[in-house]
Order: structure tokens, then C-alpha cells, then sequence
């Protein structure tokens, strides 16, 4: 697999380099240099709200840091878990006194990491929370919802989250609305072709040439199956389908939903989804509010897409539609 | 003259990094079967930090806990992979084991082990059976506890904890990984070792030729 | 290839019925269907700026309709021009009684079609002018760069003329800034690997394993040289270099630069070649405003980058500036 | 009792139907080899789409120039390719040179060949030598002009105007593509016949064959 790159051990560093020099709202921190930070300091008063995550994943996860979003992300290397040390600055840096939540995805790497940031930090006074995106269907039945991976859906959780934590809420408040968010987001992929982390001599998995695999995760986890090449819409009918089966408790009538690219698979190939999911939603009498397609949670060039489903309530469906900005994703009044 | 404890733990920690060192590649390959192939590198990058955070220490006015404390530092400054927060909580609750020790009697390896063994369960939420370094550190400390409660020698203590060791080591080939990178290839993983449990098995020897 | 796709013949209306769906300022309209437009009605005495051309380049043509850029957009099939028809019914829903700008990449198709359309409008009573996107310097010499073709270069002058025709300017001066800033821009794209249009049986090109060329068109038009891989920033160097060597008439120390992604290559990438560009310009004295670095003209699932270079005077650094909204590039003030 | 020029006209139109529709593959083939490979299907589509726009015409009132006019408009309307604006040009300057004309005599076919090549010269801004259907209608158009000075008879200006689009056509084999898609393979291009010539060379002799 072909890439524009220097040498791979310079993958991550240098990407980071270009994110923050692209985008002066966004600075590189910490001595591990592997947190990405708002430019601006935090508001005293303001609960933070951290996540991180392993590279591979643009515009996840240091590209959701922003108003109204993240304050901080700790960064991994690709498809790798941020370090403890990366984790632990990034609460600090997201600190304004009032607690730090922890927003990020169901991953060992990341919860080991992360959970011993927080008890380090403890003994320094910083009170933190933790929520775990686990939206991924794919990954584990209903019933043990716990052990499903985190992927795309995690932002609605930022979105939701990082508005509340903008009006000056506790970090109970923040800790409920993200959890709550996470609750009631549901993701599927299917994936076409793989990527390739960089350095390594073979992509993340093979697929054969016409062959698709439904279900599997954004660093080529094993999915429900693998078949041939089917029509878009009977793609999107049985992702809207098993999305659907899985609906939360207290699901209501309106769903935001995010299509989203897994790297290669272009704009045009999402609205086609897009169309379908939307009729199928609108027959099933659901009705879509502020849906969101493009490149929001990427495997480097992976090819495929993911369908999230976020089944707000009025509390979410506002905070989606607060004020945000980051470089990737702008939400205007 | 004896050696005092903190030396003893240094050189261990010695014997540790060239234990790795010598199964690096080894590591990395059985890494590459089922998970990223990088484990005889990360577990090589954290044993050079150990080494080198240990060197900045005065061992003759330091205790055997702040030698595991310092030890625990330097690997979790130095790796970013799993086996950073899984070893670094291992060697922090080893160090609050030790904490008041000056000796390292068999009493004292026993409680080391267990608080390591634990601190990687705690860490990682794994069991015995799940296919991780786990299936090496449990039985390995159990064996410790075994061997001091009944009464035996030293030499015997140590052969029970490395054999228990390298029996865990060599079950993980019949287990499903279900913990870490591994446990994306599911039943693929049956049949080959957990990276992780065999370089644990090297450490449990380099422990047993140097305490 | 595989595609997430239904017939190839739906290609193209399942992907615009999508991404109109998806993004309720916009609308699809005219007898073709093939022309979407704001979905508010133009302001009467607002000069209409309208773009078009050939599918398969999301975001543009169509992503860029919206306040402070175009007004409509003709789209055709997937790499071909849109048809006069479609042409025609873009410029009349753009038309607000002062004239309307016709602003599209230089294809013979493109303007076969765009000609005839204004022709024929000539008799109708609205008044049309033309300006040509031709910033990709691989395509033609210095001598002769009324021949060379449009690229990603041209959201440049979406940006300026769409923000001059909302200030109420007449149609020769939102002519004129959309030429000042064609003028103005220069871009060159690396490939390194081929896109598929839709219903074909094979790539648009082929490339060796490790092999990239350097100056190759959107849609597989031969470049200017074809070699192995080599590190991005040497990639980038050459690519910089190129575009300096260009520089236009009156180019100062300022540039906004794009660093736009073919389709399947990631923001990683990106980020890397930017952070690189940016050095290497700095070094040269020149001073980067508004960074853009993202997918912003694709060729669907192509893999490679291109590096756009709009040389901004005062004027036209004011305009970037202004307010802009559409669903893939929101300027805020 | 000799057939109207509207209706000579009209079943030309429907004789070029026929000559595309028995050329298509040919004609996509050639292009698939320097094109993007459609050139059969769009031809195929624009000429069904005049008949079908002349099927709605009453012939028996319709001018010369309506029936070209009708023409021009179903083929634009039908055709997104390149063709579509070529050739709706070349049919909408045919009309205009028709207009006020009854008959279709050799210098209203003259003059409609005249007009025809020249709107899908401007609107092509091509020129002979560029490899395409221009090499076919321009030395055509040529010949009609050439016949008629020379006061041949029908059957020698058909002949005439015939070998010129097919030697034309020809010819482009020898060419370089500098205008069209065919462009982007320029010297690759070499060899190859351009499909436009082709399907041009196979109007004319519809032409020749009806009028
Ligand atoms: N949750 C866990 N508990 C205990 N050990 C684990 C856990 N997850 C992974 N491991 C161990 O870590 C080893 C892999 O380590 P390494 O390759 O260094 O890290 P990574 O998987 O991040 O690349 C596995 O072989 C396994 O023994
Ligand atoms: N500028 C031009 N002037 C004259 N003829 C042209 C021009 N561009 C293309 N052609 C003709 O059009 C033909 C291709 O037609 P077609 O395949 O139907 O359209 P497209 O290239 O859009 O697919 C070429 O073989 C050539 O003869
Ligand atoms: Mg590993
Ligand atoms: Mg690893
Ligand atoms: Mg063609
Ligand atoms: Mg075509």
C-alpha cells in the first residue's frame, strides 16, 4: 500500500505537527508531545472534557478538540493506545477545577491507560469520571453491551458533552449526558478494503476481490460476516435493520444519523447509502434531525462505511444543535 | 559479604533486559501470529528504561521499594503499548509490598509476586485462561505461596514458581484469546503462545538466577 | 474496485438525491435534475455565480452551492460535462436580474456545453460571463496556460466571487475577482493509485505497485513524470517547487495554500505533506494564510493529493475571510 | 410525385438511426480504445431521440429548416456527451442555412454541409488535424463546395462528398488527439481511428444514400 510519508516511525509526529500547524485553535502539549489541546487555555469553572485514542483515526480523535467539544486529546500511536504519561497530561491540560470526564472508546490499550492516568492523578486532587463509547453492534450481543468496541458514535457523546460542559455544569451533569449519549448511539461498518499501518509489510486483514465484511471494526476486528459484494441499498437495509434490533430503552421517534467513510470510500458512495437509510428510516415512521455524512472516524485508507445511529431525546437533540467548532466539524447557531 | 536487597533487585532487573534481549525477535514473531508483532520491542524498550532508571538511582541508600517504584517509572515513561500500564502497576504494587522490607527473604518473594500478579489482574481486568502474561504470573505466584507454606528451600522454591511459570507459559497455545490485540483473531489464536506469557515465563527464570 | 453503489446508470441521481437529503440548504432542481441550487430563492439584484461539471469530484461541483460561494451548480454524469439543458436551467435559477457568472474547470466538454447554454439564454435576456478554472500547471506550459485544466484550485475562486456577489457588486466586477483570482492560483496533483467510474470494467489508469506520477489530471490525464514512490517530503518539495517556479504576475509573500486529498488518501497524509509545505515556504519567506487541508476536489475512491497555491493580494485575503456556509466548507466570521 | 424536402430530410434522419445503430459496438469499441468509450451509446441515443422528436412533426407543413431545428433539439436534449453541443450546433446552423428554402437541391446540401461542419467548428473550436469528427465533416463540406462549382451531377457530388469523409476518416488513424477526451492519451492516441470521424463518415454516407 502506497502512502505519502517519511519514515514510518515519524508517522504520527509529523501528522500532528501539520494538524496543529494547519489549525491555530489546536496546540501540541505535554512532554510526551502527544496531546492536542485548544489553543486557548481552559475556562476556570469549566469541566473538561478529555478523550484519546490511538492514530490512524483522523478526523478521531484530536481533530473533535474545540468549542463547544473536546479540551484535550491524548494520541497513540497508530492503532495503539495513548500512553499513560500522554493520558495524565491530558486531563491536566483539560483542568479547570471543576473535574475532568474521560469520554473515549471501549479498548483495553485505552482503559488501562487511562484508568491508571486517573488514579495517578487522584493523589494530585484532580477529580476525573469516565464513560466508555461502546456503540459498535457488531462487536457483542445486546446483552453484554459492555464489552462492545467504541467507533464512530463516540461523537455524538463529544457533541453532547462538550455543549454542556460549555454552560458551566458539574462534572456529574457532564458525566450523565455523555453517558446517556452513549447509551442511545448504535454504529454498524462494513468494510471493502483494508489499510495498512504504517511501517508494517501487510495490510490490517485481506479481503478477496469482491468480497465485503459486514461488522467489522475499525482496526479490521472481526465482523458478523463476509460475502460478496452486495447493492448499496441492500447494504444500508440490513445495517438500518440490525441498528434498529438494537434500539435502545427509551428510544424515541428521532434519530440523528452519521454516515460515515472509513477512509478511501468517497462522498458519493455515502449520499448513495445515505438516501437509502433515509427512506428506510422514514418508512419505519422515524424522523432524522441534523444527519451528518462524511469523514468523521477514519481507518487511515480503509475502505468501507459506518452507519451510527444517535436516538435523541429533546435534552440531546438540543445540545447537538449548540454551537461548535473545531476543525472538522462546525454546528452554527 | 551479602549483597544488600536493592542490589539484588537491580541486578534482576539486569538479568531481566538481556533475558528479553536474547527472545526479542522470538517475541515479536509469536506477536506477529496473533497480535502487531511488536512485543520483543516493547518489552526490550521498557527493560533498557527500567535499567537505565535504575542506574540514576544510589543503591546503597535506596530500599527495595523505591527500586521497584523507580523500575515502575521508567517502564511506563517508556512504553505505550499494553504491557506499559499491565507491568508499571505490577512493579508499583510490587513496590508497596516491599514497602518496609529491607530482606528479601522467601516470604518477601511471595508477597512480591503476589502483588505483581495482582496489580496486573487489577490493571487488566483479565483471568487465568484468558490467553495473557496472566496464565503465567498467577500460577507463578501461586506456587510461591505453595512453596513458603510448606517450609520448602529456597532452590525448591524457586524451581516450583519458574515451573509453574513455564507450564502457564506453554498452556496458552490451547486457549482463545478473549483480553488485548489477540482477542480480535478469536479461535485464529488457538495454537500459538501468548507473546505476552512467554517473555512473562523469561522473566519468572531471570528472577529465579538472580533472587 | 468495489463500490458501495446500486446500478451504475443510478450513479449519479441517487448520489445527488442524497446529498440533498443530507443537506436541506440545498436543493435539486430543473426538468434534467441534474442542477442543484440554494434552496432559497436567489436575491433579486444579487449577481448569480454558477459552477458545473462532471460527477465524481465531491465536494465539488455541487458542495460548494451555498451562502457566500455559488448559487447553482450543473452536474453531469460521472467525468462527463453537464448537458446544455442542465446548463441552462443552473444559470436561469442563478439569475437575480444582474447577470450571472459562469465559473468552471477548462474541459472542452465543460464549455461546449456552457457556451451553448449562454448562447441561447442571450435570447432570454440574461446576461452571462465566463471564467475558466485552469490552475493545474502540469497540464501546459507557462506560455500557454489558457489551455491548462481546472482543479482543485478553483474553490479559490468560488470563495472570492461568491463573497463579491453578496456585497451587492455588479456582474463585471464579480467577473473580474474570479479571474483575478484564477489568475492568481496554481495547483499540481500526485496519483498514486486509479479511481473506477461507475458501469466501467476497469481503472482509469494503471500504476505500478510502488509506482506514483507526478502531474496527472482528475481524471487520469497524463502527468509529467511516473516513477517510484519516494518520501512525502520529497513529494512535497518538488511539488512546492513547481508551483513557485509558476508564480504569477504580481504574487506577493502571502499564499493561502489547499492541500486537498484525491479521495482515498487520509487527513494523515495530508497533514504530513502540509507540515512540510508550510516549512518549505516559510523558509522561502512567504507567509500562509488560511490553511486548507482536506477533501475538497476528489476523483471518488482515486488515491494521491494536490497542493494548491492561491497567491492573495488584499483584496482577495478579505474575501477568503468573509462569512460562507455550504456543507463541506463554513467560514466563519 | 417526388417526396417534400422535409420528408427527404426526416428519412435521412431515420436512415442515420440505422447506420449508427448498425455501427454501435464498432463505434464504442473505438472509442473504449483512446475514450472514454461511449461513443456508440450517445450516438445511438442522440439519433433515436431526433426520430422520435420528428415523429412528432407534421411533415406535411414542416419547412426544411423546422425539421433541422426539431432535430437539433431532440439530439441536445438527449445527448450529455461531447457530441450533444457538436452536434446540436452543427443541426441548428444547418436550420438556420435552410431557412426560407423549399428545396433540397445540391446547393442547399451544399450549404447545409457548409453550415453544419462550421457550427461544430466554432463550437468545437477544433481544426483539421485534431482527430476528430471535423476531419470528416470539414473536407466533406470541401468536397460538396468543390462539386457544385464544378457543376457535377448528383450522383458525382454524393461520390465526392462520400470518399472525402471517408478518406478523412481515415486519416485520423495517422493523427495525434489534441481536442476531446482522446487528448489525454495523446501519442497513444496514434493508430487508432477516432471514433467521431468514424460515426461522421457513416452519416455521410446516410446522407448520400437518402437525399
Ligand atoms: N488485559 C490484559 N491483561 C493482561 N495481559 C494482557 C492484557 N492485554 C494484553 N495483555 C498481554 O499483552 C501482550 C501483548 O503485549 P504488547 O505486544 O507489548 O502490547 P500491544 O498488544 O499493545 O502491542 C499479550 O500477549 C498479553 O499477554
Ligand atoms: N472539440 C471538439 N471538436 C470536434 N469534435 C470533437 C471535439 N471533442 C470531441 N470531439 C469528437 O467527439 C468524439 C467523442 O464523442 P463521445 O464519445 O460521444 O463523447 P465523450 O468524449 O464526451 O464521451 C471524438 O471522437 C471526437 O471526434
Ligand atoms: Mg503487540
Ligand atoms: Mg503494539
Ligand atoms: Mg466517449
Ligand atoms: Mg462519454
Amino acid at each position: 500500500m502506497k502512502k505519502l510519508m517519511n519514515k514510518p516511525s515519524g508517522f504520527v509526529d509529523e501528522m500532528l505537527d501539520g494538524l496543529v500547524a494547519a489549525n491555530p485553535s489546536l496546540a501540541l502539549g505535554g512532554d510526551t508531545g502527544r496531546v492536542v489541546h485548544r489553543a486557548k487555555p481552559i475556562r476556570s469553572g469549566k469541566v473538561g472534557v478529555v478523550s484519546g485514542g490511538g492514530s490512524g483515526h483522523l478526523p478521531l480523535f484530536t481533530g473533535y478538540v474545540g468549542e463547544g467539544l473536546l479540551d484535550s486529546c491524548s494520541i497513540g500511536n497508530v492503532f495503539e493506545g495513548p500512553t499513560v504519561g500522554s493520558c495524565m497530561e491530558a486531563i491536566k491540560l483539560a483542568d479547570g477545577g471543576k473535574g475532568v470526564l474521560r469520554l473515549y472508546g471501549n479498548y483495553g490499550g485505552d482503559r488501562m491507560n487511562f484508568d491508571m492516568a486517573g488514579e495517578m492523578l487522584e493523589d494530585e486532587g484532580i477529580r476525573t469520571t469516565t464513560v466508555l463509547g461502546n456503540d459498535d453492534v457488531a462487536s457483542a450481543g445486546p446483552a453484554e453491551r459492555q464489552k462492545r468496541r467504541g467507533v464512530a458514535g463516540i461523537i455524538y457523546a463529544y457533541k453532547t458533552a462538550g455543549a454542556l460542559a460549555e454552560t458551566g455544569a458539574d462534572l456529574d451533569a457532564v458525566t450523565a449526558i455523555a453517558q446517556k449519549t452513549v447509551d442511545r448511539t448504535r454504529t454498524i461498518g462494513v468494510a471493502l478494503a483494508p489499510c495498512q499501518v504504517p511501517g508494517s509489510d501487510k495490510p490490517s486483514f485481506t479481503l478477496g476481490e469482491n468480497e465485503i465484511e459486514m461488522g467489522m471494526g475499525i482496526h479490521g476486528e472481526p465482523g458478523i460476516w463476509r460475502d460478496t459484494l452486495r447493492e448499496a441499498d441492500a447494504i444500508a437495509d440490513e445495517m438500518i435493520e440490525r441498528l434498529l434490533a438494537d434500539k435502545p430503552e427509551g428510544a424515541g421517534k428521532r434519530v440523528s444519523i452519521l454516515v460515515n467513510s472509513l477512509g478511501a470510500t468517497p462522498l458519493e458512495e455515502l449520499f448513495i447509502l445515505y438516501r437509502r437509510a433515509r427512506a428506510t428510516l422514514e418508512a419505519a415512521g422515524i424522523e432524522i434531525v441534523r444527519p451528518l455524512v462524511g469523514h468523521y472516524a477514519t481507518s487511515m485508507e480503509m475502505a468501507g462505511a459506518s452507519i451510527s445511529l444517535c436516538f435523541v431525546d429533546d435534552e440531546i437533540e438540543a445540545l447537538l444543535a449548540a454551537p461548535a467548532h473545531c476543525p472538522f466539524w462546525t454546528v452554527t447557531a | 559479604m551479602s549483597e544488600s536487597a536493592a542490589r539484588a533487585l537491580a541486578r534482576m532487573f539486569g538479568r531481566m533486559a538481556e533475558a528479553i534481549e536474547a527472545e526479542k525477535d522470538h517475541l515479536s514473531e509469536l506477536d506477529g501470529a496473533i497480535g502487531d508483532g511488536d512485543h520483543g520491542i516493547t518489552m526490550s524498550l521498557g527493560f533498557k528504561a527500567v535499567n537505565k532508571a535504575l542506574a540514576a538511582l544510589d543503591l546503597d541508600t535506596a530500599s527495595p521499594s523505591e527500586v521497584m517504584q523507580t523500575a515502575a517509572t521508567g517502564f511506563l515513561d517508556a512504553v505505550g503499548a499494553s504491557t506499559g500500564p499491565l507491568y508499571a502497576t505490577g512493579l508499583r504494587r510490587a513496590a508497596q509490598a516491599l514497602a518496609g522490607r529491607k530482606e528479601l527473604d522467601l516470604a518477601a518473594c511471595r508477597d512480591m509476586l503476589a502483588a505483581f500478579s495482582e496489580g496486573i489482574r487489577d490493571r487488566g481486568k483479565a483471568q487465568r485462561g484468558d490467553k495473557t502474561m496472566l496464565d503465567v504470573w498467577l500460577p507463578a505466584a501461586e506456587a510461591a505461596a505453595t512453596a513458603v507454606a510448606d517450609g520448602r528451600s529456597k532452590q525448591d522454591f524457586w524451581k516450583a514458581v519458574t515451573i509453574a511459570a513455564d507450564n502457564g507459559a506453554a498452556a496458552t497455545a490451547t486457549m482463545v484469546a478473549t483480553k488485548g490485540r489477540a482477542a480480535r483473531v478469536r479461535e485464529r489464536s488457538l495454537g500459538h503462545l501468548d507473546p505476552g506469557a512467554a517473555s512473562a515465563a523469561a522473566l519468572v527464570r531471570a528472577m529465579a538466577e538472580t533472587l
